[in-house]
C-alpha cells in the first residue's frame, strides 16, 4: 500500500460526496441568500428512503443490483424533492433573502424532521447491500469498486450542474438572481420561481449525495449532521454562493481530513478544520473563489 | 422619555417581585424554573444586543461557556471567592470578545454568522481536549459558598435583572442609537467620523461580558458544566427565543425565553416527541406571527384600540 | 489635452491630491489625477457617467484607499487614513444615495453627527436644533427619516453632514430629484454656509445650470483623468469639454 | 404520522388510566435520565422501554410490598440530551417536580454528574451506567452502577484475546473524544500494559464522523497486531472494520466496549469476522437467559433496535430495587441503599448482587458475569463467561 497514493485516493472518494452536498448548500445560498441548516435533513431523507426502497425493489422486481440502485436512486431523489417542496412552501417562501428569519425556520425543520425520522425509522442503523463487490487497486491504493463508481457518478452530476448553470436559460436566471436580485427582476426574471427551482436543485443535490452515501455508510437518522457542518466549512472556504468554490473547498476539506487524520489524529483534524475556516475568513473573507461584497 | 421612565419603574418592580419570589417560594422546582427563565432571558437579551448591529452572533454560546468555565476554574480549582469568579468571568469573556470582535467584525452577515459558528465549535472542542477542566465529562461541584446558598437564587435573579435593565439602558442611549444606525446604514456612521468597527466591537464586548457574568451565575446554580452545554445549538435555541418573542423590543426576548422555557418543560415528558413539537412550534410561530409574540400582542392591542401605532414599541422617542 | 499646469500647493489650499490613482482589478477608475481645493471656494467636479467622480469622492473621504498618489488635507497627510479619521479632521462627505438612517427620527439622524464631536447632551441638543433650523427641518424633528419627502431627505442628508461643522464638505449629487425652488434654496444655503462658517465645498452634480451658477471653479473629469479646469465661463467655452461632454449631453 | 398520532393517543390514554389507578393504590415513581434525541437517542429509548417492561411485570405480579402497603410502579423518563445543562434540568424535574425517590437509570457521564450533585444532597438513590470511576465511590453513598464497566470487563477480555493470540504483541487504540472514551482509554492502556502488549498509538476522533477511511488508513499503517476500537460505537466501529478490510489489514480486532453486536455485524458485513467484544452479550443466542431473549425480541419489535448491555441495565435496576425495598421493608432511599449490597436478586442475567468494595471502596457495583464474545460466521458467539468470584461466593452464601 503506497501511503501517499492511498491518502490521495481517500481524499478523492470522500471529497466527491462532500462536493455534491456542498454544491446544493452553496446554490441555495446564492439564489435565496439563506443559510439552510435543514440541508442535512434532505441528505438523511434520501439515505433513509434508499434503505426502504432498495430492499423493496430488489424483492419485488427481482432485478440485479445496478438497475435496482438506479431506480431507487430516482425514487429517493423524488422523495427528497417532494420534501423540499413542502419545506419551501411551508417555510422558506416567506423568508426569502431574510438571513435570520430563514435560519430559524430551517432550525425548526431540523428539529421536526430529526424527531420524525427517529419516530419512524428508529435508532438502529440501516444497511443496504453493496452495489458491486470487490476492491480496486490503483497504484497500490485500495478502493472499493462501488466507491469508485459513486465517485464517478458524483463527478458526473457535478459536471451536469456546471453545464446547467453555465449554459442553460435556467442557469442564467440562477446566476443573475445570485448576482443581483433586483436587477434580475428588472430584466423580467420571476424571482420567486427561480428561487424555488434553485432550492429544489439544491435539495436534489443533497438527496443525490445521501443516496450515494447510502450503500457506503451506516444509515442513521442523524447522519446528515456531520455532512452539514463539513459543508458549511467547505462553502465558507470556497466562497458563499460560488460553485467552483464548493468544488475546490470540498476537496480541500477532504484532503485535510485525510492527511490530518493520518499525521495527527481525527479529533485534532476536526479542530484544524474550524481553525482553518477562521483564519481563511480573516485573510480572505469572500472565500477562495467568492467575489468581494460591494 | 416618560414612557422610558415607566418601563424602568415597571422592570424595577418586576425585579423586586422576582427576587421576593425567589426568597419566599419554598418549592425548589419552581425556583429552578425561575432561574432557567432568567438565564434564558439573559442569553436572549445578549444575542439580541448584537442583533442591534445587525449581526447574528452564534458565539453567544461560546462566551456564556467561557464565563461558566472561568468561574468554575476559579471557585473549584483555586478556591477563589464567588465575587471574584463572577467578575473574572465577565472580564475574561469581555477580553476574548474584544479580540474575537476586532478580528471578525470586519466581515458581516452570513460570513460573521458562520465564523462565529466555527469559533463556538473550536472553543467547545478545546474544552473536550483539556483534562484539567474535566474534558468531556465536564466540571463538577461548582457551588456557591454555603452561607449564601439559600439566597443564591434571589441574588442570581437580582443580578440578571440589573444586567437586563443595564442592557436596555445602553440600547436607549446614544450608543444604542449608533448600533441601530450601523445596522441600517453603516456608511453614514463612518462619514460622520465614527469607527463602525470600534462600535461593533464595543457592542459585542458588552454583550459578551454580560454573557460571561451570566455563565458564572449559571455554573454556580447548575453545579455541573460540560462542553456539550455550550455548543452552537444553544445559540440556535436562544435565537428561537428572540425570534418567537419578537426582536423589535427587548421585552420580546424575555417573553420568548419565558414562553419557550416553559413550553420545553411542559414538553419534556413527551420524550422523543419533544423535538417534533419544539420544531413544529418554531415553524408555526414563524408562519403565524413573523413579528413574534410582542408583534402579535401589539396587533391585538391595536385592533382592540388599546394602543395607537405611534406608541408602538421599539420606536425611539 | 489642454489642461492648465497645476499650481503649486500653497497655504491657501485646504485639500490637495497628487497623482491620485485607483484601479479595480484591471479597470483604472481614476488615473494620475491631481487637483487642489482652495480654502473657502466652491469647486465643481463634473464629467459624464463613469468618469470616476464617485471614485474620487470615495478616495478623498477615505472610503477606499488609493492605489497610488497622495492626499493632504489642511496640512495633514490623509493618504493612509480611513473614513472616520478623515471625517474627524473636518472633511465630511454626503452620499449620492441613502445618506440618512431611514428608521430613525430626523432628530436622531442629526444627533449622530454630533456624537464624537460634542461631549454633553445639552450641547448636542443645541447643535441638532440649530442645524435643523438652518435646513428648515424643525417641524419634522420627530418624523422618521424614511418618511420624509425626497427633497427633505436630501436636506436632512446635508444637515447631517453640516452638523459635524466640517471645514470641507463634499456633496455627491445633492440636487438630484429636486424641483427648481428646492434647488434654488439649497444653492442659497451653500453660499450661506461658506459665508457664515467659512466652509469649503466640493460639489459633484449633473445639474449644469446649478453648477455654473454656484461654483467658483470647475474640474472636468473624463475616463478618470482631468479633461479641463477653470472658471465656469472658461469651461463652457472649452472645446474639449464641449466635444466630450457638454455637447453630447445638452 | 398516523402511527405516531395513534401512539400519542395511546400514551395519553395510558397516562390517564395510570392517574386514575393512582387514586387507589400507592404509586412509586421511578425516574430515568437518558438521551432520547440526537446521535445517542437509541440508548435512551431502549433504556426507557426496558424499565417500563420491568415495571409492568412487577405491577402485573402484584407490585412491591413494603411497609404494609402495596406499591405499583410508574416510570418517569426525560431526555437529558447527553449534556450537563439538560441533565440538571432532568434532575430538577425528576427530584423536585415529580418528587422521585429512586432513579432507576441514567446514561451519559456529564448528565449523570449533574444528576448526582442533586440526588446525593436530596437523599435520592440513583442507578447509573456511567463508566468513569469518578462517578463512584465513598463520596456517593446513594449512587449504584447498574452495568458492567470497563474495569470489570477489560482484564477478562484482553486476557482472553492474548491467550488466543499469543503472537500479538502490539495494539493500536481508537476512542471517540468524549467522556466515555476518555474514561475508558486510561483503564484500557493499563490493562494492555499488564499483559505486556505494547500500545503503539491511542487516537481520538469526534463523535458524529461519517467518513472513516482516513482513520482506518492511519490505524492500518501503524501495522499493529491488534486494533482495539475500545468505546467506538458499533456503527462507527463497523464502518472502520469495513475500511480496514478494504485496505488489506489483517489482525486481531477488538471492540472492547462496543455494546451492540447486531449493529456492528450489520454495518461491517463480513469484515467483522473474528472480532472480540467485551460488552456485547448476545441476548438472542443460546447462552442468553429466557428473560433476555424475550426482552430483546420485544425491544426489536417496539423500537426497531435490539437491547444491549447498557439498555438492559434499567430492567436489572428495577428488579434490584424491588428486592431491596422488600428486604428493608421500607421506601426510604437511604435504608434501601443500605439493603442493596446485602441482597441477591434475580437480574436479567440470572442471580446477581452488588459489590466490588475492593475496587471502588464501596459495594455499589453490579455483579453479573462478564461475557466475552467473538463474531464467528456472522454471528455472536459467547466464548468465555466469568462469574465474578465475589458473586460466586455471595450466591453460595445465599444458598446456605
Amino acid at each position: 500500500m503506497d501511503l501517499t497514493v492511498q491518502l490521495i485516493v481517500n481524499t478523492l472518494q470522500i471529497g466527491a460526496v462532500y462536493v455534491l452536498f456542498s454544491l446544493g448548500l452553496t446554490l441555495i445560498f446564492g439564489v435565496m441568500k439563506i443559510v439552510n441548516f435543514a440541508h442535512g435533513e434532505f441528505f438523511t431523507a434520501a439515505a433513509l428512503a434508499m434503505s426502504v426502497v432498495v430492499p423493496w425493489f430488489a424483492k419485488a422486481l427481482g432485478l440485479s443490483a445496478i438497475p435496482v440502485f438506479a431506480l431507487s436512486f430516482c425514487v429517493s431523489v423524488l422523495v427528497v424533492l417532494a420534501l423540499g417542496l413542502v419545506v419551501y412552501k411551508f417555510g422558506f417562501e416567506r423568508y426569502l433573502r431574510d438571513l435570520i428569519g430563514s435560519f430559524i425556520v430551517s432550525i425548526g425543520f431540523v428539529l421536526l424532521l430529526e424527531g420524525l425520522y427517529l419516530e419512524i425509522f428508529g435508532g438502529a442503523p440501516r444497511i443496504i447491500p453493496p452495489l458491486i463487490p470487490g476492491v480496486a487497486n490503483i497504484l497500490g491504493a485500495a478502493i472499493t469498486w462501488q466507491r469508485l463508481l459513486i465517485c464517478f457518478l458524483a463527478l458526473a452530476i457535478t459536471f451536469g450542474l456546471y453545464f446547467l448553470v453555465a449554459r442553460t436559460k435556467l442557469g442564467l436566471a440562477l446566476r443573475a438572481v445570485a448576482e443581483d436580485q433586483e436587477a434580475a427582476m428588472l430584466q423580467g426574471i420571476k424571482y420567486r420561481r427561480v428561487a424555488l427551482y434553485g432550492f429544489l436543485i439544491g435539495c436534489g443535490l443533497a438527496g443525490a449525495a445521501g443516496a450515494f452515501m447510502a450503500p457506503l455508510a451506516a444509515i442513521t437518522t442523524f447522519m446528515g449532521a456531520d455532512f452539514l457542518i463539513k459543508a458549511f466549512i467547505i462553502i465558507i472556504i470556497g466562497g458563499l454562493g460560488s460553485i467552483p468554490g464548493a468544488i475546490l473547498g470540498g476537496f480541500i476539506i477532504a484532503a485535510i481530513e485525510s492527511f490530518g487524520s493520518y499525521y495527527f489524529d481525527s479529533s485534532t483534524a476536526t479542530i484544524a478544520l474550524f481553525v482553518l475556516v477562521i483564519v481563511g475568513l480573516l485573510v480572505r473573507p469572500q472565500g477562495i473563489m467568492g467575489h468581494a461584497e460591494r | 422619555m416618560p414612557r422610558d421612565r415607566r418601563i424602568y419603574i415597571a422592570s424595577a418592580l418586576l425585579l423586586c417581585v422576582g427576587v421576593a419570589a425567589a426568597l419566599i417560594v419554598r418549592d425548589d422546582y419552581t425556583v429552578k424554573l425561575m432561574l432557567w427563565i432568567a438565564t434564558s432571558a439573559l442569553l436572549a437579551a445578549c444575542l439580541r444586543f448584537v442583533l442591534l448591529i445587525g449581526e447574528l452572533n452564534i458565539a453567544t454560546a461560546a462566551f456564556y461557556g467561557i464565563g461558566a468555565y472561568t468561574a468554575g476554574v476559579i471557585t473549584t480549582i483555586f478556591n477563589g471567592p464567588l465575587v471574584l469568579a463572577m467578575l473574572a468571568a465577565a472580564v475574561v469573556a469581555g477580553l476574548v470578545a474584544a479580540v474575537f470582535g476586532f478580528i471578525t467584525l470586519r466581515v458581516k452577515g452570513p460570513y460573521f454568522l458562520l465564523i462565529s459558528f466555527a469559533f463556538t465549535e473550536v472553543v467547545r472542542l478545546k474544552y473536550t481536549q483539556s483534562n484539567i477542566i474535566g474534558g468531556n465529562s465536564g466540571m463538577i461541584g461548582i457551588f456557591p459558598p454555603v452561607a449564601i446558598e439559600p439566597y443564591y437564587p434571589a441574588i442570581m435573579i437580582a443580578i440578571i435583572g440589573l444586567v437586563l435593565i443595564g442592557l436596555y439602558a445602553i440600547e436607549r442611549s446614544p450608543l444604542g442609537m449608533l448600533f441601530k444606525a450601523i445596522k441600517s446604514n453603516d456608511q453614514i456612521v463612518l462619514s460622520v467620523g465614527i469607527s463602525v468597527l470600534v462600535v461593533k466591537v464595543i457592542c459585542v464586548v458588552i454583550a459578551s461580558a454580560a454573557l460571561g457574568l451570566g455563565g458564572a451565575l449559571y455554573a454556580h446554580s447548575n453545579n455541573v458544566i460540560s462542553p456539550g452545554d455550550f455548543g452552537f445549538l444553544l445559540s440556535v435555541f436562544v435565537l428561537a427565543y428572540v425570534k418567537i418573542g419578537g426582536e423589535e423590543h427587548m421585552v420580546g426576548a424575555l417573553l420568548g425565553a419565558a414562553f419557550l422555557t416553559l413550553l420545553g418543560q411542559y414538553l419534556m415528558g413527551v420524550g422523543a416527541h419533544e423535538r417534533i413539537f419544539f420544531g413544529g412550534a418554531i415553524i408555526i410561530a414563524m408562519l403565524v406571527m413573523p413579528q413574534g409574540l410582542t408583534g402579535l400582542a401589539l396587533q391585538l392591542g391595536r385592533r382592540l384600540g388599546w394602543a395607537t401605532p405611534a406608541a408602538s414599541l421599539g420606536q425611539h422617542k | 489635452m489642454s489642461a492648465p499646469a497645476m499650481s503649486p500647493a500653497t497655504a491657501d489650499d485646504i485639500l490637495s491630491a497628487r497623482n491620485l490613482t485607483r484601479r479595480f482589478g484591471g479597470l483604472v477608475a481614476v488615473s494620475d489625477f491631481s487637483f487642489t481645493l482652495k480654502r473657502g471656494e466652491i469647486l465643481g467636479l463634473i464629467g459624464p457617467n463613469g468618469a470616476g467622480k464617485s471614485t474620487v469622492f470615495n478616495l478623498i473621504s477615505g472610503f477606499i484607499p488609493p492605489t497610488a498618489g497622495q492626499l493632504s488635507f489642511d496640512g495633514t497627510d490623509i493618504t493612509k487614513l480611513r473614513a472616520p479619521a478623515i471625517s474627524r479632521l473636518g472633511l465630511v462627505r454626503m452620499f449620492q444615495h441613502g445618506s440618512l438612517v431611514p428608521d430613525m427620527s430626523v432628530y436622531e439622524n442629526i444627533l449622530l453627527a454630533t456624537l464624537v464631536r460634542l461631549r454633553t447632551p445639552s450641547t448636542r441638543d443645541a447643535r441638532v436644533r440649530e442645524t435643523a433650523a438652518m435646513f428648515g427641518l424643525t417641524p419634522y424633528l420627530e418624523e422618521l427619516g424614511g418618511n420624509l419627502s425626497h427633497g427633505r431627505q436630501r436636506l436632512l442628508a446635508m444637515a447631517i453632514a453640516t452638523a459635524t461643522r466640517p471645514r470641507l464638505l463634499c456633496l455627491d449629487e445633492p440636487l438630484t430629484g429636486l424641483n427648481s425652488t428646492e434647488t434654488r434654496d439649497i444653492l442659497e444655503l451653500f453660499r450661506k454656509l461658506r459665508a457664515e462658517m467659512g466652509m469649503t465645498v466640493l460639489l459633484v452634480e449633473h445639474n449644469m445650470r446649478a453648477v455654473m451658477s454656484v461654483c467658483d471653479r470647475l474640474i472636468v473629469l473624463h475616463h478618470g483623468q482631468r479633461l479641463a479646469e477653470g472658471t465656469p465661463a472658461e469651461i463652457s467655452r472649452d472645446e474639449n469639454v464641449i466635444g466630450a461632454y457638454l455637447g453630447k449631453r445638452s | 404520522m398516523i402511527k405516531t398520532a395513534g401512539k400519542l393517543v395511546a400514551i395519553s390514554a395510558i397516562a390517564g388510566l395510570a392517574m386514575m389507578s393512582a387514586a387507589q393504590a400507592e404509586v412509586l415513581k421511578l425516574g430515568l435520565s437518558g438521551p432520547k434525541s440526537g446521535a445517542a437517542a437509541a440508548w435512551g429509548i431502549g433504556f426507557e422501554w426496558a424499565a417500563k417492561q420491568a415495571a409492568e411485570k412487577i405491577n402485573k405480579e402484584g407490585g412491591i410490598k413494603a411497609n404494609g402497603k402495596t406499591y405499583t410502579l410508574e416510570i418517569v423518563s426525560y431526555d437529558n440530551q447527553y449534556n450537563a445543562t439538560e441533565g440538571a434540568k432532568v434532575a430538577q424535574t425528576l427530584l423536585n417536580r415529580d418528587e422521585v425517590k429512586f432513579v432507576v437509570g441514567s446514561i451519559g457521564t456529564a448528565p449523570v454528574k449533574a444528576l448526582q450533585s442533586l440526588s446525593e444532597r436530596k437523599g435520592v438513590l440513583i442507578f447509573t451506567t456511567a463508566w468513569g470511576p469518578s462517578a463512584k465511590g465513598p463520596n456517593f453513598p446513594l449512587t449504584f452502577t447498574q452495568i458492567n464497566t470497563p474495569a470489570e470487563v477489560l482484564d477478562q477480555l484482553y486476557g482472553y484475546v492474548v491467550k488466543q493470540n499469543p503472537n500479538a504483541k502490539t495494539v493500536a487504540m481508537l476512542n471517540p473524544n468524549d467522556a466515555t472514551g476518555q474514561d475508558t482509554e486510561k483503564v484500557a492502556q493499563e490493562s494492555w500494559k499488564k499483559l505486556n502488549v505494547k500500545v503503539l498509538a491511542s487516537d481520538w476522533y469526534e463523535r458524529g464522523t461519517t467518513e472513516f477511511q482516513p482513520i482506518a488508513t492511519k490505524l492500518a499503517t501503524i501495522k499493529p497486531d491488534i486494533i482495539d476500537l475500545s468505546t467506538t460505537p458499533p456503527n462507527d466501529a463497523g464502518a472502520i472494520l469495513k475500511e480496514l478490510k478494504v485496505l488489506g489489514w489483517k489482525g486481531v480486532q477488538v471492540v472492547s466496549a462496543g455494546t451492540s453486536s447486531s449493529s456492528l455485524i450489520k454495518v461491517a458485513g463480513d469484515a467483522v469476522e473474528g472480532t472480540y467484544m467485551g460488552l456485547a452479550a448476545d441476548f438472542d443466542g443460546p447462552a442468553a437467559t429466557p428473560i433476555q431473549r424475550e426482552l430483546n425480541k420485544g425491544a426489536n419489535a417496539a423500537n426497531g433496535d435490539p437491547l444491549n448491555v447498557i439498555t438492559i441495565g434499567s430492567w436489572d435496576a428495577v428488579m434490584a430495587l424491588k428486592a431491596a425495598i422488600e428486604k428493608c421493608n421500607c421506601t426510604d432511599p437511604k435504608k434501601v441503599a443500605e439493603a442493596l449490597p446485602t441482597i441477591v436478586f434475580e437480574s436479567s442475567y440470572g442471580p446477581a448482587a452488588f459489590g466490588a468494595k475492593d475496587v471502588y471502596g464501596t459495594p455499589q457495583q453490579l455483579l453479573v458475569p462478564t461475557i466475552v464474545t467473538q463474531i464467528k460466521g456472522g454471528k455472536v458467539v459467547e466464548v468465555q463467561r466469568v462469574v465474578p468470584p465475589e458473586l460466586d461466593a455471595r450466591l453460595k452464601a445465599a444458598k446456605k
